[in-house]
Formats: C-alpha cells, structure tokens, sequence
C-alpha cells in the first residue's frame, strides 16, 4: 500500500499543518484528523467533520456488495488543493482536512472526509458543504459499483445531476 | 504529448495511458479527441459520444476549445464521481 | 460529579440508541458519540460532526479566561428532545446525538456536540445546521463569562440578534 | 405553585426558586411576572425590564400572555445563550 501524498498550504499566522489533503487507500480516522486541527489552540470556536461513507444500496436503492474508487494520482491532490484554497479566500477558516480514499469499499467503509475549523460556526458549516459539494463534481475520482451475486466486475456509476445543481449553488456572480 | 484515461473510457481504449504524436492542425481538446476517435477500434467506441467526454491539461479541467500548445500530459474521463 | 440523565427516542426500525440526547458535565468524546451511531450500520452514507469550543476570546474579540454554563435541569434534555424530534419530522435522519455540557470550561474546551447521521450528505448538514441554529436560541443554558485578570465572578453573556436571525430562517410557512 | 429563576433573574432576586401562591387575578405569565415584580427589592430589580425576560411553563417555552391554570411550574430566564 503507498504511503499517502501529503500536501500543505500553509498562512503565516496558522499552524504549519492548519490545511492539509490527502489522497490515500488505508481508512482514516476522523477523530485524529479533527484532534490535529483544534489541539493546542483557542481561537476555534467551531469544528464541523463530513464523513461519506460506503452504502448497502446506491442511490436508486439497488442492493451494493462493494465499490471501487479510481481516481488521477497528483491531479487528485492538486485538485483538492485548489478547492481548499477557494475555500479560504470565501470564509475565514483556522484550519482544515481533506482526505479522500481510493480502492475497494465494501458498506459500512469511510470514504471520504471533509474537517472544517473556524471561530464561527456559520463559516465552519458553509466550507464544509462547499467542500463537499465541489469534491463530488470537481475531484477527479470514479466509482465502480459491484453488485451481489455478479460475476461481473461492476458498472461505472453515472454522475448525479443533483450533484451538479449542489456545485452549481456556490458559483459567484 | 502523454495521453491517460480514466474510468470507462480506460477500459475502451484498453490502456491507461499512451504517448500520441498528433499532426499540428490538431490545435484543441476537441480536435484531439476527435483525432483520437477517428482511429476507430477502442479509440472509436470512447470517444463516441463526446459530450460526456471531460478532460484535464497538465492537471487542470479544461474545456473541449482550449488550446493543446505547449501542454505535456492531457487526461479524458466521465463526469467525476467521487465524494 | 452527576451521572449524564440520557434521554431516548426510539423507532421501530433503527437501533435502540440511533437517537439520544444528553446534558453533562463531563467531556464528551465526538469520535464515541459518532461510532456508536455508525457501527455495524450500513444504511447511514453521510455523517456531520458539530463541536462547538470555549474559545479565548468573545464574539467582539475581549480576551475571555472562562465560561460558566448554567442550565435548566429537566427542561434542558427535554427542549433538546423536542428540537430532535422537529429535526426528524423535516429530515430522513438515521441517527442523532445532541450533548451539551454544563459548568466551567476554558477556552479549547468543548461545550456542544451535535452528531446526525443520514443516507444523504444534503439531509445530514441541514439537520447538524437546524439543531445547532436552535440549540443557541432555544436551549436553556446560559453563558457567564470571566474576563482575565479581574476578580468579579464574571458577565452573563447577551443573546445575539444573529442568533435568533439563525433560528428565524428555519421557520416554516 | 414553584417560580425558578436562572442566569441573571436568579443572581437579582437572590434565590433559584420558591414557592408562591399568587391571589386567583394574577392569571397570566406576564400577570405573575407584574405580581412578583410588585415585591420590590430584587424581585422588582430583576424584573425591571419585562420585554428581555423570557418564561417557561412545566418545562415549554411560553409567551408572556400564556395561562398559568394548573401549571405546577414555572421558570423566568434571560435569553438563553447556549450552543
């Protein structure tokens, strides 16, 4: 299994590892990725964790056994870091995490997570779902789906135009 | 130039990257992909509809009009579906 | 120290604990609380953690040495039970958690969680946002702050006019 | 019937709760909050202002013009800043 790809953007005034994404395949643990954003510090006053996590049924409610994320190595990280940098000239975060899984998933497996830090509430909720909203459209990853008792090795899901509409709801001007 | 593949347009071609040498009235994403499909075969049945084709320039999603010059690596796959 | 008074409400088909509010004195720990309305479930395909701190300084930047949180025993865990139960009846939630801690805490302490878990991600933010927007103004818990360096037991904190602006946008009709 | 007092209403009229048993025309939220406040000293300090006082009855947050019959409990607090 690779070591994950790190990558830092970092503000004068913020803790070195403030921001941070990562694309990985091991599972990730929201409570140490929320534990590192807030420990040591008292200028937040808010955190808000998303995490996606696998289903028994997708979103047409037709049973799952399992699901593969593909996704583009480097433009992935690059990609991420760029929404987290749109993130913070929108609202004024303290901190946050990226953190997005590939390989197979079976239901019940943690996917993809999203920690926002802020000392306000209003600005932690907003980047979280923003963040979320633009990784689904934006992030260059795919899903396979499996489905139980298929010999087959699974069907490409189709993107969602809910998502669209979701991402579409942040566009300025 | 670097030609990857994602997805399901991956696994029409059959490869998960390639290196092309298009002629240089190819100027465009979309003339590449067009290009790209008039070699038929696997080429041919991922790039059939090209309106569900995305692509990315050196890392960044680009529109089907922008210009290839000077770019080392050009990326096409389905719309995203991650998250 | 007082044991935690827990409070339930079930429905035929979620577990036994899917929804649960407390009032505390005690630290609360966000990744039990989310864990436990997750585990061995495969139905939940989004989860938003909400952790309210002390912070060091107050909404108009005094430097603040620590907050006593007084509240309404009894009224306080049933009020939460009625936001969640609101919270159901507008949302297709899996599960809850609502903990709010009572007491003295100083800035990096954590005061509130709010935990929802749901099938879909729009469902999950909304629900952690509405009981968080009402929790502020409809709770009964009550902020007395200390300033550093002086030696009055301390400023109740006043209701903010953006608060009840929070909990007005959730008005219906 | 008991009358409990929280925050700042609590710390002016210098006890958390007591019992009262207003005469039958105090018949209101806002009757009893008059009553209590008619006591002077600090009853009358911490129910200086009404409009920024707010009650609950049996435990339910209530509007000032709410009926008290039957109620066994009630409780005056500022705004409530929790959260």
């Amino acid at each position: 299994m690779p070591a994950p790809s790190v990558s830092t953007l970092d503000a004068a005034d913020l803790p070195l590892d403030a921001f941070q994404v990562r694309v990985q395949a091991e599972v990730f643990d929201a409570s140490t990725e929320t534990t590192g954003l807030v420990a040591g510090r008292t200028d937040v006053g808010a955190v808000v964790t998303f995490t996606g996590l696998c289903r028994a049924d997708d979103q047409n409610g037709t049973p799952l056994a399992a699901l593969t994320l593909e996704h583009y190595p480097g433009m992935a990280e690059e990609e991420m870091d760029r929404l987290l940098q749109e993130a913070r000239t929108r609202w004024p975060l303290s901190g946050a995490r990226l953190v997005h899984r590939y390989g197979r998933m079976v239901p019940g497996d943690p996917i993809v997570l999203v920690v926002t830090a802020s000392a306000h509430r209003g600005a932690a909720f907003a980047a979280a779902e923003f963040l979320m909203d633009w990784l689904k459209t934006n992030a260059p990853f795919w899903k396979k789906e499996e489905r139980p008792g298929t010999a087959a090795d699974g069907t490409w899901v189709e993107a969602k135009g809910t998502d669209d509409a979701a991402a579409d709801r942040w566009q300025k001007g | 130039m670097k030609v990857l593949y994602f997805a399901w347009l991956r696994e029409r071609v059959g490869v998960a990257e390639e290196q092309v040498e298009p002629p240089v009235e190819v100027r465009t994403v979309a003339d590449l992909a067009g290009w790209l499909r008039a070699r038929g075969g696997g080429h041919a049945h991922a790039f059939e509809n090209p309106a569900v084709v995305r692509a990315a320039l050196d890392r960044r999603h680009v529109k089907p009009d922008a210009l290839l010059h000077g770019a080392r690596e050009i990326a096409f796959f389905p719309p995203m579906t991650g998250g």
